[in-house]
């Protein structure tokens, strides 16, 4: 079945006013280019899960999509700070946001029990932290097994995240859906198994035979994919192993721009607003800039999958 | 003394030494022996790659973004670094690496800052001011919870030693260590925090139950000054040792074969 | 550093007697040839944890090396049953065994949490099944979060495998145990992760830049393996994807050869016993045998992981 | 009546069929519409081939060992024979399979067999007699404790169908139906066993709270027949349908596409 569409129709499609959207990437393969169209078709009253809220979530906070946020790291990576975020949390300013705040395990732990429809996943972090205290999502349970020297054992839980909608960015997909990823792969099968929709963007679509000849390197097969976005350096600024190396210039720069708050919605205008598409916002970068970013060849060494003789 | 002390008395230059190259080497020497290190991008990285030319050749770098075995052609700018993955030996999903290798107790040593430390190694990385509404957001805990509480020591390295950053009270526990965890029925595998790397000299605890005592200075810097700058009343070891300035050789191998564009070595 | 060593070697030093010995591989890479190396070396009481307890288990039975089984499938796969471990269930003959009876997901979820060092792990299975009764492993907790309808949820949880050793069979590994898996990789990093010590056998042990040229095909990183025996065709009478195929012929026969006890034990003796190693087991089925298993190339098309320029 | 049915109408030589061809072709079209099917090697493999072929073009089939969207060269002799995998869309590890795919709630029909099986659909895989000391030891659960509690239906291929197969009480209950899990307060997905296919006919079963009753019988068996070969007081539909006998198109279809071998048409 073919699921290609473009990345107007999939956002169209499967992100709604009032939404909860995981957008996931670690580092690797943020989906930069699906927050934009978010952006650009005016999403309100969004929760926005994502593990390590960065320069993708300050734009769609600052473009006033976002009214909750379920974070384990709000930076801008080692690069700074996250301008937007840090006035709608310290000053309300231009509104309030509501953050739910968790440890990266923790927000693992809740993708892990929403893609296995668990009602809870135990972990062994937030034993003394002050986070339980302004989150009710992390509580504890005793186990039923005996501890060390038999005593009762308490862990804490977080509770599943089942987002109405997950979009990832990945190198390549099959039409109907079949995702390879290489390099760091984050917790994007995760994400996508927890969600009740999921958005795959794309650097190529293949022909199905590229996929079917390593299918230990599809992360997430089709059944769990309903929408294929063709989307070359859609993941600017960060970067998709093979394809284009990360632009650290424009994360350093993303402190300044962001801390002035007209600063940011001139360039929300000028690379969101004023660009129809993700191919016009690459084309505005320029191929000298994307030259910049170009990487070489370091070819994985092939497996013999075998074939009956 | 071994062979390797003659050239760790060489004549040093502490003058033309930046902050960042004296905590990489304080901190790489505690590495010694250890084979498992989770670190960050920065100083953590430069110890650690120090310590694997030096006191800990069988050490890996395990990196919270996956990457296990990296062998990087270039200094990477951050965990998740394009060069960490190219040449790796294996990369981990998230679920793996936090769940199998992090919380499974594979992490010797984990490496960790903070904006605020206090007695006990707990560790405040969220906001100065109140919760609800802070006078400054911070990133929050990203891994740093987990990795406390499941790697066997933690080491903090922290540039500013003064009495707002090292408090009597955090203004918010982000990471919980030991002692925490244990006062309400959780417990971790590890110790905590045994050493805390700063400008003045180091801090170390032993484990559980034990707060955190000056036990060297820097050369130049004295007991009553590393006192002064820390926020609760520090308890200090009978013997204070003076912490032995980088050698010619440690410097060189971190100016010329870890860090040679001076990346981090700011 | 090198952790290479003989299955000899391996062995001798990583399973005793009394042990808790995880041998996985799901009817893929089987590690049959460690079987029969404890079997040579008269291992006795191991605990013997397996979700598919199937011909190389029988053989150990039969071999007098287990007293208690843990497992979710006691058959030889669909060809038959297995004519040991049924004896020393059904009438104790020639002593008893002691069996913990899991399902597939209720062995997979232990070893998720050995290898998470998690005092339990969560599973929808088992409400309503006879299983709890009879294994006081199974038992239940309540949710902390309100279920739908904002009852009290409760589930089954199963209670951490932490075996002494796991050893399993893979198609590649370095000399540091990075140990690459492809086709199905059943749940054998799990195994390894909740192990105290692991033994990784494989078809061949290469070069550190073929492991290096696919990080993503290393399904278990060196920091978890202790020794790395070289075996080729130890998986037999299962396949190795891409190195030779299943003997159905043998999984067929085994259910005459196993009803029988003196059949039994003349196939130990002739195959296990008096065989040094499994080099000879190898070569005493002869060149012809392996040519009818051989099996062609389908390669898979590299991946780029990019190199800066 | 569509254009199919011309086919379908044409006639069939039930008497050269073998009880796998009658059985793989009926369980086939109960899987009309239907996007996903959890199988073993077998009759269920059958069944869903020809399904995709016939009443399910979109039919995905996934192997409990983890092959998603197989494409193989040779019909598979186990669910985990190397010509699942080679040219397969994915391979997924058993967490991922077990965990996201069937707990997670993507699988809409599984199939199941038993040794015995009682009115709610119930399933016993583990024992004939007492389980401490029992008088044959079967298999066990296998995934099919998770099959039933996850897939959306499960439909039970039984070849046998007499008393001792279909029991009043089962000797020891592998794998529970969704009602003996609400009885513990335990709350499964799925609507557990909806239809049981057998060598005398189809029983059905819409739901938690209902009991198996009889729908169709195959051509030339009554209903008397079936309730005597039941072990428990059949319940029977106020209507009783004669199951249509396979048709030409769908005989040659299983003959010469889905099994040219005869590896499971025996």
């Amino acid at each position: 079945m073919d699921k290609t569409m473009t990345m107007r129709e999939a956002i169209s499609s499967f992100v709604h006013d009032g939404d909860t959207v995981a957008l996931e990437g670690f580092t690797h393969l943020i989906p930069t280019a699906a927050g934009h169209e978010i952006i650009r078709q005016g999403r309100r009253d969004l929760t926005v899960v994502r593990m390590t809220a960065d320069i993708v979530v300050d734009q769609m906070l600052a473009a006033g999509c976002v009214s909750r946020l379920v974070s384990s790291f709000v930076g801008n990576s080692s690069a700074g700070s996250l301008g937007e975020l840090r006035r709608r949390v310290e000053k309300a300013d231009p509104e309030p946001l509501v953050f739910e705040e968790y440890s990266h395990y923790g927000m693992i732990c809740r993708y892990l029990a929403g893609a296995q429809r668990l009602p809870f996943y135990p972990l062994r972090s937030y034993g003394g932290s002050d986070l339980p205290a302004v989150n009710e999502g992390l509580r504890k349970v005793t186990s039923p097994y005996p501890g060390p020297d038999d005593e009762p054992e308490q862990v804490y839980v977080v509770p599943p995240v089942n987002p109405d909608v997950t979009i990832i960015h990945a190198q390549r997909a099959d039409r109907s859906g079949n995702t390879q990823i290489w390099g760091l792969t984050g917790v994007q099968a995760e994400a996508v198994y927890a969600a009740d929709k999921a958005v795959v963007v794309v650097e190529e679509i293949v022909e199905d035979e590229v996929v079917r000849s390593d299918p230990n390197r599809t992360v997430i097969p089709a059944h769990a994919v309903d929408a294929v976005v063709a989307c070359p350096r859609g993941a600017h600024p960060s970067f998709a192993q093979g394809y284009y190396d990360r632009d650290n210039a424009f994360y350093r720069a993303w402190s300044g721009i962001s801390k002035d708050p007209d600063r940011l919605q001139a360039w929300l205008k000028e690379w969101v607003y004023d660009t129809a598409d993700h191919a016009e916002y690459v084309s505005k970068l320029g191929e000298e800039f994307w030259d910049s970013l170009a990487v070489g060849e370091a070819l994985s060494l092939p497996v013999n999958y075998g074939r009956r003789l | 003394m071994s062979t390797e002390s003659t050239v760790t008395t060489e004549t040093t230059h502490p003058t033309e030494m930046t902050s960042s190259e004296r905590l990489s080497v304080v901190a790489s020497r505690e590495l010694a022996g250890r084979r498992t290190v989770f670190a960050g991008i920065g100083l953590p990285t430069l110890a650690a790659s120090l310590a694997h030319l030096t006191v800990a050749p069988r050490l890996e770098i395990v990196y919270e973004s996956g990457v296990c075995g990296a062998h990087p052609s270039h200094l990477p700018e951050t965990i998740a670094d394009a060069v960490l993955i190219t040449g790796a030996e294996a990369v981990l999903s998230m679920p793996a690496l936090f769940g199998y290798v992090l919380q499974g107790g594979h992490i010797d040593v984990g490496f960790l800052g903070a904006a605020q430390i206090d007695k006990w190694g707990n560790l405040n990385t969220s906001v100065i001011g109140d919760w609800d509404a802070p006078k400054v957001r911070l990133p929050g805990s990203g891994g740093a919870v987990e990795v406390m509480a499941n790697s066997r020591e933690v080491f903090v390295v922290m540039r500013r030693h003064d009495p707002r950053s090292f408090t009597e009270k955090l203004d918010f526990c982000t990471t919980p260590g030991p002692d925490r965890a244990l006062e309400e029925g959780v417990r971790p595998l590890g110790t905590g925090v045994t050493r805390v790397i700063t400008e003045l000299g180091i801090l170390a605890r032993e484990g559980v139950g034990e707060e955190l005592k000056l036990v060297a200075v820097h050369p130049g810097v004295t007991v009553d000054q590393v006192r002064e700058n820390t926020g609760w009343d520090l308890a200090v070891a009978d013997t204070v040792e003076t912490v032995q300035p980088p050698s010619a050789e440690e410097l060189r191998l971190l100016r010329e074969d870890v860090d040679p564009d001076r990346v981090y070595l700011r």
